[in-house]
């Protein structure tokens, strides 16, 4: 298991990140966020497909809040593409900032499949870049 | 074994492969193809469209400029470069590199400018590259723009191209006289996938004789410890205006102070790795004293 | 050319002994060769399988409908389907292991170990069965795993087959001799708490290939690949697909290496079967690198714990004990034969009175262990030349001396060892005497001295070891006493055609050892003919070869069952001859002599026949013939040769396992780069005994092969799995099989003690036991002396460092 | 610029061993499948998904090149050359085939025709023939069951070296093979 952590500022404040668990139509701003729909068990999927990486690797999203409030949120994600599984369980803690808010993000990260044994020297990167770049982006729609 | 469905597209020019490039989404560079190609047999990416650039004659050209700076067209195969006599004259540390990448089938197809492109930590150019001073001529939509390497290379697998854009050409610029170029490298086996690697460049003054000197400029660059090739600014400035001699190589293990994870894989563990890096850059700075002396 | 009885009576050796060039090489080197993935097929369609990422997780979903969408989509087979279709595969352990289920698709909807099929897919192309396999959603709810034997073997461990209720598949104890006399005896007793045999494979080039043809008209499926033990396969997928025997039909042709692998293909065989028969189409499925590495079968890794060894002040080695966990991943296919199969050299080359085992084969969630050149055996040879190595070194012996006095002695042989196998012949100490000249031993301690302090530090190893052949499959009773089997056979087939040509089939399977090779000198020496007129069908056919049940590739027997029975056949083809040239001639059989081709009356050589003659008669006049000789003569010997051994003795876990006993002496010189840890291998050597030579050229590459194998091994080949369970070596990036930069050039030569029980005094061989990892192990002991000890068989360049700097010292002690 | 920016399938024609070939392949077709799949060449193997062992080389355009990585498509108009043209017209092993199996440099055959491709390359680059260089030169092309000694001593005697004969066999014997 690979844990990573980041922040950075969003003009957004907490109400609005929030909001965003509310429904899929607001992700579908996220530009790299494709197909984005609810799924029998409340979880939301889409189809994401991270702009950093040189060639695309599109992965299939499945992401069930499992918690959020004002303070923070808890999010079970899982990522699949061919047959690679990249399994995470992302911690979000929102803290308000002269600017919006202050998004500090701590992730549990567990690669398996292909991606595992090919990607060992580098997905720790890529999943960090990923991570950075849907949050940031989802906090830009907000 | 098997790809993903695509389309397979051969522009004829650099312009029409920016253009394709900016056009299809999801579109992606062809050049050897000798990873990205393994990438989408093992299902790891899934490009809807391969634009090969393989052919494109005006990116496949070796070249010097007036001033002594070598043009290799993004599309040079290893083995054109290492067969080519004035690189081998000009810059024998890009020859030697490009004569030794590894093996005689994927030279033949490998192309500097993949090798680039893909950043792969375990890829010997870009440190290369990035202590040459290197430039990259990029070529869009509306235009060329010229990188840094430090503008080019700028993550793990991720480089400072821009969605639609082509590199075109790698700019290596003259060998002051004198400049020393050294490679270390530990691999996997005799000669296999790279654990640690280390280029070191020393230009000195007093171009002409045998003896010591004054270190002009140097760059040390790190390979595959780090995601990217990592700049040691702080071995670099520790060497600058130092007096050539023997015991200059020791003066510089400052690999504590930078503060990037190393790169992890079933090879070795990240301690090992770093301290090799270590290693391999103290022996890389030994030849490059070495050969300054000499 | 030497000429030499190659059985009393029979004729004389032309070919026999000698290094002909190889009757498979033309079509090989033209590109003619068949490989699994070569046969054209018409209406051939494709297999490809959906498997787990995870480790261990139940299946909670399937969804193909995005696979229907797919152009080319044929149609697929899920868990539940094959539960219904199919019964388990054979278990050979007995309670609790035997309540493990096995299955072509993860077996009761759970996928045990990463990369386990889960759903096999059929479509119209390669990539149409690539794309519908990428659609197909399969959702995962993960369980948790375990990857480390140690941790499976604690109580609370997650089991990996929960009706077996433990995650110890088999459990024995063997024990022979007395070793707590001699622990209590012994003048020094040496204590080491764990040493670690790696997870590794010979990764044949070719991955699997199967082609399942189903033909409704007469109910029987064919099935062409690289089946390593046709007959064993066909009993296999008889019972999963619950399918009369009579109605499977197993062909291979050429197949790219197995090196044992390849004995368990009729897994993936039975998906492709299934969907064969369903779809009505032929199916083909061709296993990629990384499924390869991920499920085509592992060496067994081991771990070797509380190990104990009793030696006296003059350096005599009496007994060793230990606890063994030996884990098999997440299916026992094979297994646990590997439990007894390493009692074949219980006591490795050395004279060993006392040994006590506790062996436990224990499931984790990782690929399934299959058997890997060297089986079983190895790693027990290795542990042993480890111990004789770290007690040399501790007690201050010379380790040439050490091995030398502990050796079984040439003048012992036959020996019987602590459990009763019979070591047929050789000699070791001349083995190694051969092999330190061949490294040039005194230079390259002169070396080691001179480099002393220069960055370079040498290493001098040496690995003695054994290459058990012909197996006794009695033992499996000793894994579990309701098996039905004992000793070994093979079949064998020679006939005249009706031009007279000599046709020559093996049951036995061949994947680059030279069979058609070997059987063509014998035939040719035995039946007076050029070693060119002898036909041998390539590969094998369970309905046409001579197959018994226990045919194959695997246990280094070829030597012994597969000539002994092509022996025995010509001997009857040749007396059916003798027989019909007689009648023609006008003398008794017994004048008959074979020469060049023609039955020839001994004394008299003008009254002589030409094959075609004699075949001519049989074939197209027999009206010609007494009734008594047409009577009896097809122009067939078909024979099987049967290995003389008894059923073991159960109780005492003894008896005669194998036949015959290759031994390999290795000789190596590395040196190290003090600050990495890099190795590089300056000499190389090898002294190969196993008996009297059939084709040396052959023996030799054999050797040369099992040494790569042996050193890539040591350096560089690990089949890791990470924290997650995920096989991190899943291709040759980071399972870096050595190429030919990699390796020094090798230094041969051999020794010949005829094997006194097999039939032409050759013993089996090309296994080569290990004896790289035993070499090398002991390689870099050398190189750091007592100061560190070297405790894994897999010694890449950060272990070395660390070995540099004391690894792992106080882990071996001198209790007494 | 004439690109169809469509189709995902397209005719090609190569001249494959001296034969101009036409076919019909996917965007996507790895030149060693439809060498092997559509022309039943059995030269080019594949050992690997990565293009590390070499089994698949095969000479595009006379460059040596592995061709699981290459497109089909890509060498539309152009030459390649399998281990099926290496020998004589009349069937007859060449030089460098008869050495491998003088010297016993293959087992199972599987890697064979990756090799014999690559040997016959480095044996007309000019480059200099040494068992160091040998060893260099074929370090694309992985083997798993003769460990490279034969090899290195088959593409050796190839050149004209002198080289040990197979244990067993005396070295006048191996010339008159």
């Amino acid at each position: 298991m690979i844990t990573l952590t980041g922040r950075f500022d969003t003009p957004a404040d907490a109400a609005a990140l929030l909001a965003l668990h509310g429904g899929p139509e607001a992700l579908a701003a996220v530009p790299t966020l494709r197909g984005v729909r609810r799924d029998a068990s409340g979880g939301i999927r889409a189809a994401f497909s991270p702009r950093g990486t040189f060639v695309p690797m599109p992965f299939a999203l499945t992401v069930s809040v499992e918690r959020a409030s004002a303070t923070g949120a808890q999010l079970a994600v899982r990522a699949t593409r061919g047959q690679t599984a990249v399994d995470v369980q992302l911690r979000l803690g929102f803290e308000p900032s002269t600017s919006g808010t202050t998004v500090s993000w701590a992730a549990d990260v567990s690669v398996r499949g292909t991606g595992a044994t090919v990607g060992q020297r580098v997905v720790r990167d890529l999943v960090y870049a990923a991570i950075d770049e849907i949050l940031r982006d989802t906090a830009a729609v907000a | 074994m098997l790809l993903p469905p695509l389309r397979y597209l051969r522009p004829e020019t650099p312009g029409d492969a920016a253009a394709l490039l900016s056009e299809m989404d999801g579109s992606v560079v062809l050049a050897g193809g000798q990873t990205l190609l393994n990438m989408l047999k093992l299902d790891l990416a899934r490009p809807a469209a391969l634009v090969d650039v393989h052919r494109i004659s005006a990116l496949r050209d070796i070249r010097h400029r007036e001033d002594g700076t070598l043009i290799i067209g993004a599309a040079v195969t290893y083995s054109a470069l290492a067969g080519s006599s004035e690189t081998r004259r000009t810059h024998p540390a890009v020859a030697d590199m490009a004569a030794s990448l590894v093996d005689r089938q994927v030279r033949n197809r490998g192309t500097i400018g993949g090798n680039c492109c893909l950043n792969d930590p375990a890829n010997n150019f870009p440190p290369l590259l990035a202590a040459l001073d290197a430039r990259f001529r990029v070529l869009g939509t509306d235009g060329e723009r010229v990188l840094r390497a430090d503008e080019f290379f700028v993550g793990t697998l991720a480089t400072g191209l821009r969605r639609g854009e082509l590199l075109v050409a790698v700019e290596v610029p003259a060998m002051p006289p004198g400049s020393v170029v050294a490679h270390e490298h530990l691999q996997v086996g005799a000669d296999s996938w790279a654990i640690a690697r280390a280029v070191v460049r020393l230009d000195r003054d007093g171009t002409g004789g045998t003896g010591e000197g004054f270190v002009t400029d140097a760059r040390a660059v790190l390979g595959a410890v780090y995601g990217s090739p990592l700049r040691l600014h702080s071995v670099e400035r520790s060497l600058s205006s130092a007096r050539v001699s023997p015991g200059l190589a020791d003066a510089a293990t400052a690999l504590r102070e930078v503060d990037v994870r190393p790169t992890e894989d079933v090879h070795c563990s990240t301690a090992y790795r770093l301290e090799m890096a270590e290693v391999q850059l103290r022996r890389a700075l030994r030849a490059a004293v070495e050969g300054s002396i000499r | 050319m030497t000429t030499e009885h190659i059985a009393p009576g029979t004729v004389t050796r032309r070919f026999t002994g000698q290094a002909m060039p190889r009757k498979e090489d033309a079509r090989l080197l033209k590109a003619q060769g068949e490989f699994g993935d070569d046969t054209p097929v018409a209406h051939l369609a494709y297999v490809a399988f959906v498997r787990s990422p995870y480790a261990h997780a139940r299946i909670a979903a399937i969804d193909v409908s995005g696979a229907e969408q797919a152009p080319g989509y044929l149609g697929c087979l899920v868990p539940d389907e094959v539960e219904t279709l199919t019964d388990p595969y054979l278990e050979l352990q007995g309670p609790p292991g035997d309540a493990e289920v096995d299955r072509c698709l993860a077996s009761g909807g759970i996928a045990r170990f990463a990369g386990e099929p889960v759903v096999a897919v059929a479509a119209e192309t390669r990539e149409a069965a690539r794309d519908a396999a990428e659609a197909v959603v399969v959702e995962y709810e993960p369980l948790p795993h375990v990857v480390d034997a140690r941790e499976a073997v604690q109580p609370d461990a997650p089991l990996v087959h929960e009706p077996v209720g433990t995650n110890v598949a088999f459990d024995s104890l063997y024990d022979w001799g007395d070793i707590d006399f001699a622990m209590d005896n012994a003048d020094h007793v040496i204590e080491v708490d764990e040493l670690h045999f790696h997870r590794f494979s010979s990764t044949p080039l070719e991955c699997g290939a199967i082609t399942v043809e189903y033909d409704a008209g007469v109910d029987t499926f064919t099935f062409t690949g690289g089946f390593a033990t046709p007959q064993l396969a066909t009993l296999n997928l008889s019972v999963a697909l619950r399918h009369p025997f009579s109605k499977l039909r197993v062909l291979s042709k050429d197949i790219g290496g197995s090196f044992g692998l390849k004995l368990n293909m009729h897994i993936p065989a039975t998906a492709a079967a299934l969907l064969s028969r369903k779809l009505g189409r032929p199916m083909r499925w061709t296993e990629t690198r990384t499924e390869h590495h991920q499920a085509g079968g592992h060496g067994n890794e081991r771990w070797f714990r509380d190990v104990r060894m009793a030696v006296q002040r003059d350096g005599t080695v009496l007994g060793l004990t230990y606890d063994a966990l030996d884990d098999v991943g997440a299916y026992t296919r094979y297994e646990p034969l590997g439990g007894v199969i390493w009692t074949q050299v219980a006591n490795a080359c050395y004279q060993l009175k006392h040994l006590k085992v506790h062996y436990r084969s224990v499931y984790t969630n990782k690929g399934p262990v299959h058997p890997n050149r060297g089986y079983s055996r190895m790693q027990h040879l290795w542990l042993v030349e480890r111990m004789m190595d770290i007690a040399a070194h501790k007690l201050g012996f010379d380790p040439v001396e050490f091995r030398t006095r502990n050796y079984v002695q040439p003048e012992q042989y036959p020996y019987t060892t602590v459990n009763g196998c019979v070591y047929d012949s050789g000699d070791l100490p001349l083995s190694l005497r051969k092999a330190l000249d061949l490294i040039d031993y005194r230079g390259a301690r002169e070396l080691q001295e001179r480099l002393s302090g220069s960055g370079k530090r040498i290493g001098i190893g040496i690995g003695s070891t054994l290459d058990s052949g012909t197996n006794n499959l009695g033992q499996a009773r000793l894994i579990n006493g309701e098996l039905p089997f004992s000793g070994n056979t093979e079949g064998g087939l020679v006939r005249l055609g009706a031009d007279g040509t000599v046709y020559a089939t093996t049951g036995g399977v061949a994947f680059g050892q030279g069979h058609e090779t070997t059987i063509a000198q014998v035939v040719a020496d035995m039946l007076g003919v050029a070693y060119d007129e002898v036909q041998v069908q390539r590969g094998s056919d369970s309905a046409l070869s001579a197959q018994t049940g226990m045919s194959g590739s695997y246990a280094s027997q070829f030597a012994v069952t597969g000539i002994g029975a092509i022996l025995n056949a010509t001997k009857k083809l040749a007396h059916e001859i003798n027989l019909v040239a007689a009648s023609a001639l006008g003398c008794t059989p017994d004048d008959i002599t074979l020469v060049d081709g023609h039955a020839v009356v001994a004394d008299d050589p003008d009254r002589a026949l030409p094959f075609s003659a004699v075949a001519g008669i049989v074939h197209f006049s027999p009206a010609d013939l007494p009734p008594e000789v047409a009577d009896e003569v097809g122009l067939v010997g078909r024979a099987v040769y049967r290995a003389p051994f008894e059923i073991p003795d159960t109780e005492r876990k003894y008896g005669n396992l194998t036949l015959t006993y290759a031994t390999q002496v290795h000789a190596c010189v590395v040196e190290i780069d003090e600050e990495t840890g890099h190795t590089r291998l300056l000499r190389y050597a090898m002294v190969d005994d196993c008996g009297t030579p059939i084709n040396p050229m052959v023996i030799e590459g054999q050797v040369h092969g099992a040494t790569v194998h042996g050193i890539s091994a040591a350096l560089y080949e690990h089949l890791s799995y990470d924290a997650e369970g995920q096989l991190v070596a899943g291709n040759f990036y980071d399972y870096h099989a050595a190429t030919a930069y990699d390796l020094p050039s090798f230094r041969y030569d051999n020794v010949v003690s005829p094997s006194p029980f097999a039939p032409v005094g050759a013993k089996g061989m090309g296994e080569g036991g290990g004896a790289p990892l035993h070499a090398l192990s002991a390689a870099f002991q050398d190189a750091v002396g007592d100061r560190a000890m070297v405790l894994d068989s897999c010694n890449p360049p950060e272990r070395v460092l660390r070995l540099l700097r004391g690894l792992d010292a106080e882990r071996v002690r001198v209790i007494r | 610029m004439t690109i169809d920016h469509t189709a995902e399938t397209r005719e090609i024609t190569v001249t494959v061993d001296g034969r101009s070939e036409t076919g019909h392949v996917s965007d996507r077709t790895l030149l060693v499948h439809w060498l092997r799949d559509a022309l039943d060449k059995r030269g080019p193997k594949i050992g690997c998904d990565t293009g590390n062992c070499g089994a698949c080389t095969v000479r595009w355009d006379d460059t040596l090149v592995k061709s699981c990585m290459v497109l089909a498509a890509q060498a539309d108009g152009d030459e390649v050359e399998t281990a099926a043209a290496l020998e004589g017209e009349d069937g007859s092993l060449n030089r460098l085939q008869r050495c491998f199996a003088d010297y016993h440099a293959l087992q199972c055959g599987y890697c064979t025709s990756g090799m014999l491709m690559t040997a016959t390359d480095l044996l007309s680059s000019g480059e200099e023939i040494t068992e160091e260089s040998v060893r260099r030169g074929m370090k694309g092309n992985i083997c798993r069951c003769t460990g490279y000694h034969n090899i290195v001593k088959a593409v050796r005697a190839a050149a004209g070296q002198e080289v040990p004969a197979p244990h067993g066999c005396a070295a006048q014997e191996v010339e008159s093979r």
